[in-house]
């Protein structure tokens, strides 16, 4: 795989260098910053993250898991009389839901994105650049089905936006 | 991003982001200073003594505290509630305020979080050692057994497992999702092997590539979505071990909000006793600015006049509901054997923050310093108050008793300040005190 | 987003213009409601014509109030989101005046809501909160409440409007103190009119955490009326400057208020439920035995629907959605006064009809009249609001 | 309540009331028979060490023997002061539990709290278990011999002789003792009573030729002066008084009548807490107020009248009220002055008493020793050659102790038959230990014509031999004891009644009864009495004492027992100790306050106790405390004061004496702190005028609560049985009869006086005791309270792990082995009956070395009178009243194996069953004939903290007091509804 990465400095050029990339119709493998850059993903042309649905689902799940549980353990599994209470004790069980449903929600969101984005205990993404998450910002594309004139425009972009510098890579 | 004029730089000294992260990553690299080593022994001393003292208590029995027929509860749940309190202002700071676009919480967040981790086990601890029998304590998680039977879910102790457990558990993943980026800047700056080898392993193979940041933000602004009702709910359960009862000082209704206001000021109190002392220690003052504090010491008003507002409601609901035995509880807080300790919360808690109204005391270091304990000392007596006042004297004054506490229950809250503090300072040597790339998200020089 | 821009600019000095027709529409709402009160006076008892007076005037009240709050609140906050919808809370804080007449002549009926009035002498548990429960007292609360509020509002008014025509900054600075002031009021008074007028029908019944749920339910009422003001002067044609992202805001927190409001509810709700004492269940006992349907509406309509279509990201950012739970909220917050008000005063079980309805929509009318005409008084748009740009360079994820 | 027996030869012996059948032996093969199945228990006993760990299965099973099935043994108790008919429960060979004998019309089923202990000095660990020659263990022969050797020296040398003794009421043994000195002329027999009523019985022989304390029928008077006689709680015979005075106390709808009763009195006692009014006099004044009191009804009545000092105080009233109820009144007087009760006889015979509330039918004889002769016996006790101590310990309980001690040292021959080590018996020479009552046969007759005997219920547990076997064995008859008492039954008794058609028959009878009451209706005798010559004491101004018995510890022969000494005193809810009680004003006088030690008279140091309704000038102090000799938890616990009895004459409990303040605090150990009820609706109560216009007077508010009892849920509704009790506020006295039952039924651990200072005691229930009014002279009002099982109890919601829940019968129950020790339960009860094992209290703990028992309740032998159908609770568990569960499931049980219906009564609580005020009443709510039920439609009835909505099944009946039209001072804890 043959990439070529363009490394700029200032949030502002890469911006710049990546909208100039995108309506030249090239494909751009990924950009790595330091920080989360505003507008960024607009630029890029990402969709937006389904991950918020993971949470609603896990929310859901453990709402009604959470309640349900309770009530059979109430009034199935093993009724006792409490207090006077009546078994099925509704607002006594609002509390316990909720926390379900927050945990549920909490650890399925966080799961797929650990998941979808291949991060976790021992993971080794390719690092292309260790400044990447310090104070630069580094575009990556891929050339390898690209042809020689292609690859020079990519690289006279990347100049005019005002790269710092251009790595090429086998 | 175009530029807002009218809004001042949140941090200072003109930083760019090489030498933020420069700020950040030099102290867990550089040796720790004499301080450091002190207070860490130090800490670390305490959370022994505290730990020998839980043995005693487990191995003797409850009866080594002060506690008795009447007051069933003294210090040790006095000690949860105020934990508990304290670990409310990390998740605010870093869900609330990220829901209410509140940049300046960026310096502040990751160690107002970390501090809320270590406070909720801190708090976590004293259920589970004030319980008769700890070695059975496992029986009030809901396992399948075979005597078939499970727990009681009208419990608000039993909620109080379900709560803490879920804030705890949602907190760090909250913090630590937040620090996959910077243990990543720390991984690729750091030089020798082993410490590389394990930040790597810490930094689940951050590479910042743009999706990760996409989805990252996305993650954390719903984990900031559900932490934030999870903070009110865990002291408002918390609330409920009291507002459940029927004993009078401790049920009613305003107790789940003012809980939760007087969490954020105890839990403010803290952030800022820690962030004044490391801004010093650490030299983060550009990123821990004056500023900062001001505003820390807003949300201290206004939650503390919450919490004002609240004593003087429950104060004149006591007598508007004409209950006899409503009304002799705070009469008696206030003029009884413990009027010292109802005083000294009013003082600390309700006039005491007062003070920041006036621009001058909010901008005082040493001032803000010196409140921030005031107050964490007013939050402690708050719920002294609340547990021993109200059951010392309740129904039936044949049983009314007075409490003291034992020097066994003092050493055990001595032994969790040292655990916290042992907690915090490994913290702040081991990993970056501050979000350095939420900072970098706020700076206009990048 | 730089049409947006641009039509900001365009739109800097447009005001509202209030034309006959709406004119036209909204007497006819007033038309209705005297119809209905006359009706009223005509069909019903004394008592439950007042207690629907009551309902109304504090509705009316508390949506001026909350208006005024909304404001105070993101001068003390120095918040930037809401800057390019400030003048319609403003606008509508407008009817605080009109609420307050509403209020003094609801003083002539108090014979007939407040039971007190005249158990204050012979009912001893009535008699032990004598000191707080009389009428010269009671009467002498109110106006302090009313002229203090009205009086913190125009302030604020006036120092939002004169920044239009100087420097923003200035007048922006100045008006942090008295929003600070305010709120601190405010923060009180709520409270205690609460007791006074909503929880003192029922002398009997007391709960500490009263006034801050009837505060939640202001709030979530004064969201509620400010998108539906928006969306009626989107509909008008105006505030095309508004975007998406204001609307999700404000959607925002209505979602959150509802859930907040909920909160509230519930920990009421439960504690009095748990602990199952005979003086503190009886207010619900009679909710919940009587107007069982319209108890648990008044979940659904305040919690459950906004909950459940808010949480949807997409709908956030539709205004008609958002107009419609708006709508739902509104309704949904009148029912809860409703339920306040009519067990407590009325002996037999009431049902909501015509009467109720029509009066409601005369001070629907009176309400819009108000809030309308205040509009046509200051321009669309702070322009000099110190955090204008922020109102319009924001997202929501 | 009992044991169903099959009768031994299989006739059917019917008994009176036919549910109560009692077991008896036959003979002496059948005795042995009974105890054939204790030989491998008590083997083990003995041994103590791996008791648990042999348990030997029966090879043959002896008929009346069911594993875990309790047996019921008629027998008597009397410590030589106080006597009572009990049963003992048997459980697979060990006593466990005394409950009274309802057959017994002295005490009609009820215990008071020393009768209910004393179970466990069977189990004492300090018990002697072999005879001792100087403090040598020794064996019965080489003892015998000794003794016999040394008597007959003694006889040769003309040598006197001493049997010291309390009062002895067993027929038998008198019997034996008389055989004794046959055998050797030269003794004498000496008694004195501890606590003496020499006083009174000479006054009797004076006045009316009978040297006998007379029948007094409280329950016949219609107004009762009691004159610092503690009669509920410690005078003569406390728990038949308390049965009698309460049937004029326990109003109902249909019955709106009470007596009066005022008490005069100095110190506050049991009694005077009771009393419609108390009237507060000086020790010294109670001369001077008798004597008024007499010529004030002389006056009247037109006798002649004696010459007295005006009275110090009104006594107009009291003279009128008495006056009024000619006949129906009853004035007795606790004094040990022979003139004050010669005075007393008087003012009795002028309201035409005796023959109507005094009798000299059925007298008591449980006291009859004589002060001068004992005096008499110290003056000259260097000429005796030997003594022999029955069952008394003058060392202790004597206030020459100096005197005796020395002479007992330089007397050649001394006994001390003493089964325990005491003060005596340490310093005798030789120590003959005789069995514990549980484990002897005896009769008895404490009132004249009614028989008793007390039977053996374990063999015995060591080498120990009952007195008399030893005086047998010394005067060299070779019969048994147990054959002396039949033959002497059969001459004594048996030719008495005609009760059985032959003697066994009868011997049958009366050891299933364990009583047998003759008829007797002798006339009363004439009264004659010239009290011209009385001189009468004049009050004095300086500080006096006044030396009382105690209700639990008594005259300390049971200082030893833990559960006496942690039972907290009815009136100062003090434990462990005795105090100064001084009045508010000597408190304010002197700047004293609860707790400061004070110097008695330049002797002893004793802290001081602030207490409401003391005389001015006088202090109070308990006999009974400070045993030098004794184990544990009797061994210098308080202060002793015998010494400051006077003797010369009759012993004097009232002296002046001077206090001296010092510096040092002396925590007293107190399970209530605050007195007062703070206004509160805790206590309900109205006066007898107000009941009987209104029946629900008094408890208005609970019509009014109950019109608000509303609920979001539904009230549960149960089938089958609810139980529930009713206590009467107006029958109980708070002599904690109950408190020491449940407590010995239940377990409950004793945790010793550092403990209850810390407020970690475990009673299951307490009698709360409250003052109001004038502090100094207040009214007293108690409330047992126990769990009252709520239906909608606040604790059981918030207990993690369900560990307490509600049964189908309306039990608040606990599961022990699921509670883990939250307390939340107990900080959520609004009435505070939970208890939590703090400790490790029964070595049940999963980790080792931390046993904390203070008392050593957990050796093995204490240990043995744990009640195995009750379980032990772990160290970190919570703990509270059952309703006694396994009593209910018991009889449930029964009733169901023979296949009927339970009956209302047949299940009787601990608590209620020794209550010797009928005072509380338990049964099933669901029954609408209960006897609990019935009290449950009572107006009176209502429920602790009813407004709570807890809906308790515990019920309690208003208070009444009978005060005559005043107004109610007591604005204090009148509601106003």
């Amino acid at each position: 795989m043959k990439l070529i990465s363009g490394y700029f400095n200032k949030e502002a050029s890469l911006l710049e260098a990546v909208k100039s990339l995108r309506a030249n119709n090239i494909k751009i493998k990924d950009v790595f910053s330091p920080y989360p850059v505003h507008g960024l993903d607009q630029a890029m042309g990402l969709r937006r993250s389904w991950l918020p649905r993971a949470a609603f689902i896990g929310g859901a799940f453990g709402a009604i898991s959470g309640f349900l549980f309770q009530a059979w353990v109430f009034t199935r599994a093993y009724p006792i009389k409490i207090g006077g209470k009546p078994f099925l004790a509704t607002p006594s069980f609002i509390p316990v839901t909720f926390e379900f449903a927050v945990l549920f929600a909490a650890f399925s969101i966080v799961f797929a994105y650990l998941l979808k984005s291949n991060l976790g205990v021992g993971a080794n993404n390719k690092i292309y650049d260790e400044r990447a998450t310090d104070d630069r910002f580094v575009v990556v594309l891929d050339t390898s089905n690209v042809d020689e004139q292609e690859a020079e425009k990519i690289k006279s972009k990347f100049e005019e936006t005002g790269a710092e510098g251009i790595k090429y890579e086998e | 991003m175009s530029d807002i004029s009218t809004r001042e730089e949140l941090i200072q000294g003109n930083k760019d982001l090489k030498t933020i992260t420069d700020d950040v990553f030099n102290p867990i690299v550089a040796k720790p200073n004499k301080f450091w080593f002190a207070g860490l022994l130090l800490a670390a001393s305490a959370a022994l003594i505290g730990v020998i003292s839980i043995v005693l208590t487990v191995w003797k029995g409850i009866g080594i505290w002060g506690v008795n027929k009447t007051i069933g509860w003294g210090w040790g749940i006095t000690n949860f509630v105020w934990w508990v309190g304290i670990g409310h202002a990390g998740t605010f700071i870093s869900a609330i305020l990220l829901l209410f676009r509140q940049k300046w919480r960026t310096s502040i967040n990751r160690s107002a979080e970390a501090m809320t981790i270590f406070a909720v086990i801190c708090a976590g601890l004293f259920p589970l050692i004030h319980m008769g029998r700890l070695l059975l304590g496992f029986f009030i998680l809901p396992y399948p057994n075979t005597r078939d039977v499970w727990v009681n879910f009208n419990s608000p102790l039993l909620w109080d497992v379900f709560a803490i457990t879920t804030y705890l558990l949602v907190s760090l993943v909250f913090w630590y999702v937040g620090l996959i980026p910077d243990l990543g800047t720390v991984r690729d700056r750091m030089k020798t092997k082993f410490k590389k080898a394990f930040y790597r392993l810490l930094s689940f193979g951050w590479t910042g590539s743009a999706k990760h940041w996409q989805r990252f933000e996305i993650v954390s602004f719903t984990l900031a979505g559900l932490a934030a009702p999870l903070v009110l709910s865990v002291h408002t359960i918390v609330s409920f071990d009291f507002a459940t009862s029927v004993i009078p000082g401790w049920h009613t209704t305003i107790f789940p909000p003012y809980f939760v206001a007087g969490a954020i000021f105890s839990g403010f109190a803290m952030v800022l006793t820690l962030m004044i002392v490391a801004r010093k220690t650490m030299n983060l003052q550009d990123y821990i600015t004056i500023n900062h504090i001001e505003l820390m010491n807003k949300i201290i008003i206004l939650t503390g006049s919450i919490v004002g507002i609240a004593y003087l409601t429950e104060l004149f609901i006591a007598w508007y509901s004409g209950v006899e035995y409503e009304l002799f509880a705070f009469v008696n807080r206030a003029t009884g054997p413990y009027w010292w300790a109802y005083w000294i919360m009013m003082t600390c808690n309700v006039v005491s923050p007062q003070l920041f109204w006036f621009k001058k005391l909010r901008r005082s270091i040493w001032f803000t310093f010196l409140m921030s304990i005031v107050i964490n000392v007013g939050m402690w007596f708050e719920r002294f108050v609340i547990i021993v006042t109200s059951l010392h004297r309740d129904y039936l004054p044949s049983s009314w008793e007075m409490y003291k506490p034992t020097i066994i229950e003092v050493l055990i809250f001595v032994g969790t300040l040292g655990i916290f503090f042992t907690l915090f300072l490994l913290f702040v040597r081991f990993f970056p005190v501050i979000a350095m790339a939420e900072v970098k998200t706020t700076i206009k020089n990048k | 987003m730089k049409s947006n821009i641009e039509s900001i600019m365009e739109n800097y000095n447009i005001t509202f213009q209030f034309s006959k027709k709406i004119k036209t529409i909204l007497a006819v709402f007033i038309v209705i409601g005297v119809a209905s009160l006359a009706y009223g006076i005509f069909a019903y008892s004394p008592t439950k014509v007042w207690s629907a007076l009551l309902l109304n005037s504090v509705n009316f009240l508390t949506i001026g109030l909350g208006a005024t709050f909304f404001v105070a609140v993101h001068i003390i906050t120095q918040s930037g989101w809401h800057v390019s919808v400030q003048r319609i809370p403003e606008a509508i804080s407008m009817s605080l005046p009109f609420g307050a007449i509403f209020m003094i002549i609801m003083l002539f009926g108090l014979n007939n809501v407040f039971h007190w009035i005249h158990e204050v002498h012979h009912d001893p548990l009535i008699m032990k909160k004598e000191a707080y429960l009389n009428v010269p007292f009671f009467i002498t609360r109110l106006f302090i409440y009313l002229a203090v509020w009205i009086l913190f509002t125009y302030v604020l008014r006036n120092l939002s409007k004169k920044s239009d025509l100087n420097d923003g900054l200035k007048y922006y600075n100045k008006s942090r103190t008295y929003a600070a002031l305010f709120i601190v009021f405010f923060a009180i008074t709520i409270v205690t009119f609460a007791w006074d007028w909503l929880m003192s029908i029922e002398a009997h019944w007391f709960s500490t955490l009263f006034g801050w749920y009837v505060l939640a339910g202001v709030i979530v009422k004064s969201f509620a009326v400010i998108i539906i003001i928006v969306a009626i002067l989107r509909k008008l044609g105006y505030l095309e400057f508004i975007t998406k992202e204001n609307i999700h805001d404000l959607a925002r927190y209505l979602f959150s208020f509802a859930i907040f409001w909920m909160y509230l509810w519930f920990s009421q709700f439960m504690l009095i439920w748990y602990a199952n004492l005979p003086e503190e269940t009886l207010y619900f006992i009679k909710r919940v035995d009587n107007y069982g349907f319209l108890f648990y509406l008044n979940l659904i309509l305040n919690f459950l629907i906004p909950f459940l279509v808010l949480i949807v990201r997409k709908f956030r950012r539709i205004l008609w959605i958002v107009t419609s739970i708006a709508l739902v909220v509104f309704a949904g917050q009148w029912l809860d006064h409703y339920l306040m008000i009519f067990p407590g005063t009325m002996l037999d079980v009431q049902k909501i009809g015509i009467f109720d309805i029509g009066l409601t929509i005369g001070f629907i009318g009176i309400l819009l009249w108000t809030v309308l005409q205040s509009l046509t008084k200051a321009k669309l748009l702070p322009k000099n609001h110190p955090y204008l740009q922020e109102s319009f360079h924001y997202e929501n994820l | 309540m009992t044991k169903y027996w099959k009768s031994l030869d299989g006739n059917s012996i019917q008994n009176k009331k036919e549910k109560v059948e009692k077991k008896s032996s036959t003979n002496r093969r059948d005795f042995l028979k009974t105890f054939g199945f204790g030989l491998a228990s008590t083997f083990i006993l003995s041994r103590c060490e791996n008791a648990a760990h042999k348990a030997i299965p029966y090879l043959i099973k002896p008929e009346e023997v069911t594993p875990s099935i309790a047996n019921y043994y008629t027998s008597s108790f009397f410590d030589g002061d106080k006597f009572n008919s009990i049963l003992v429960k048997v459980l697979d060979g060990r006593p466990i539990k005394i409950e009274g004998n309802d057959l017994s019309s002295i005490s009609l089923g009820a215990t008071n709290s020393i009768t209910q202990a004393s179970i466990l000095s069977l189990y004492d660990d300090t018990r002697y278990r072999k005879p001792k020659v100087n403090g040598e263990d020794s064996d019965w022969g080489t003892i015998d011999k000794q003794i016999i050797d040394q008597l007959k020296k003694a006889k040769e040398e003309k040598g006197k002789i001493a049997i010291v003794s309390p009062t002895i009421i067993s027929p038998s043994t008198k019997k034996v003792i008389a055989d004794f000195i046959k055998e050797y002329p030269t003794t004498e027999h000496i008694t004195y009573n501890a606590i003496s009523v020499s006083g009174l019985l000479d006054a009797n022989k004076e006045s009316f030729g009978k040297r006998i304390i007379p029948n007094y029928k409280f329950d016949k008077a219609k107004i009762i002066v009691g004159i610092n006689a503690d009669f509920l709680g410690t005078w003569l015979s406390p728990v038949e008084y308390t049965k009698q005075y309460v049937q004029n106390r326990q109003v109902s709808e249909d019955n709106r009548e009470m007596s009066l009763h005022i008490q005069v009195e100095s110190g506050m006692s049991l009694t005077g807490s009771n009393a419609d009014e108390r009237i507060i006099i000086n020790p010294s004044e109670e001369q001077n107020l008798v004597a008024n009191l007499y010529n004030y009804i002389a006056n009247k009545v037109g006798e002649e009248e004696i010459t007295a000092s005006k009275p110090t105080m009104k006594i107009t009233e009291l003279g009128n009220d008495l006056l009024k109820n000619k006949g129906k009144s009853l004035v007795v007087c606790g004094t040990n002055n022979k003139e004050t009760q010669l005075i007393v006889n008087g003012i009795n015979q002028l309201l035409e008493n005796y023959g109507k509330t005094i009798s000299f039918n059925q007298a008591l004889l449980t006291k009859q020793a004589d002060d001068l002769e004992m005096a008499d016996f110290i003056k000259n006790i260097d000429s005796y050659k030997g003594i022999i101590f029955y069952d008394c310990n003058p060392v202790y309980d004597y206030p020459a102790k100096e005197k005796l001690t020395n002479a007992i040292k330089n007397i050649e021959l001394s006994i001390s038959f003493s089964a325990i080590p005491d003060e005596t018996s340490e310093i005798v020479k030789y120590v003959c230990p005789a069995h514990n009552y549980l484990e002897a046969w005896n009769d008895f007759n404490p009132k004249e014509g009614i028989y008793t005997l007390s039977q053996p219920c374990i063999h015995p547990i060591f080498d120990t031999r009952r007195e008399q076997e030893s005086f047998l064995k010394w005067a060299g008859i070779e019969q048994e004891y147990y054959q002396i008492i039949k033959q002497n039954w059969k001459s004594a008794v048996y030719s008495k009644t005609n009760l059985a058609f032959d003697f066994e028959n009868f011997w049958i009878k009366s050891l299933q009864d364990g009583i047998i009451e003759l008829e007797s209706n002798s006339s009363e005798p004439k009264y004659k009495n010239d009290l011209s010559a009385i001189k009468i004491t004049e009050p004095k101004s300086e500080l006096e004492l006044h030396i009382y018995e105690s209700v639990h510890i008594g005259s300390g022969k049971h200082a030893n027992n833990p559960w006496l000494q942690e039972l907290p005193d009815p009136v100062s809810k003090v434990t462990w100790d005795n105090y100064a009680a001084i009045s508010p004003f000597l408190s304010k006088e002197k700047s004293l306050k609860t707790g400061d030690v004070i110097i008695i008279s330049g002797t002893m140091e004793i802290p001081v106790l602030v207490q409401p309704g003391q005389a001015k000038n006088t202090i109070s102090i308990a006999l009974g405390y400070g045993r030098t000799v004794a184990g544990k938890s009797g061994k210098d616990v308080g202060t002793d004061v015998y010494q400051l009895i006077k003797t010369d004459g009759y012993k004097e409990y009232s002296t002046d004496i001077t206090i001296e303040k010092t510096k040092v605090f002396k925590e007293l150990a107190t399970t209530q702190l605050h007195d007062s009820m703070e206004g509160r609706d805790i206590v309900r109560e109205t006066t007898l005028d107000k009941y009987k216009e209104k029946p629900s007077a008094g408890n208005e508010r609970h019509k009014e609560i109950e019109k608000h009892h509303n609920t979001l849920y539904q009230e549960y509704v149960y089938e089958g049985h609810h139980w529930g009790m009713a206590v009467d506020l107006n029958a109980c006295t708070g002599c904690n009869s109950c408190v020491a039952a449940c407590s010995i039924e239940n377990n409950v651990p004793i945790v010793g006086k550092e403990e209850v200072k810390r407020a970690h005691e475990m009673h299951w229930m307490r009698i709360d005791r409250y003052y109001a009014g004038d502090p100094e002279n207040p009214e007293v009002i108690r409330q047992p309270v126990m769990c009252q099982h709520c239906g909608n109890a606040p604790c059981e919601n918030v207990c993690p792990v369900g560990a307490t829940n509600h049964s189908a019968e309306g039990i608040n129950q606990m599961a022990y082995n699921r509670c883990i020790g939250t307390r939340y339960c107990n900080n959520n009860c609004p009435y505070k009956v939970r208890r939590f094992n703090w400790f490790d209290y029964n070595k049940s703990d999963a980790l080792e070395g931390n046993l904390y028992d203070p008392h050593g309740m957990t050796k093995d032998l204490p240990r043995m009178v744990l009640n195995p159908d009750v379980t032990v609770r772990a160290k970190g568990v919570i703990e509270k009243c059952s309703f006694c569960v396994q009593r209910i499931q018991e009889k449930k049980l029964k009733a169901k194996m023979e296949n009927r219906a339970l009956q209302d009564g047949e299940i009787l609580t601990a608590c209620q069953q020794t209550c010797p005020a009928n005072a509380i009443v338990f049964g099933d709510l669901n029954d609408k004939n209960s006897k609990v039920s019935k009290l449950f439609e009572q107006q009176r009835r209502y429920h602790l903290l009813e407004e709570l909505h807890t809906l308790p099944t515990v019920g309690y009946l208003t208070k009444v007091r009978n005060k005559k039209g005043k107004k109610s001072n007591n604005k204090d804890h009148q509601k106003h509804a």
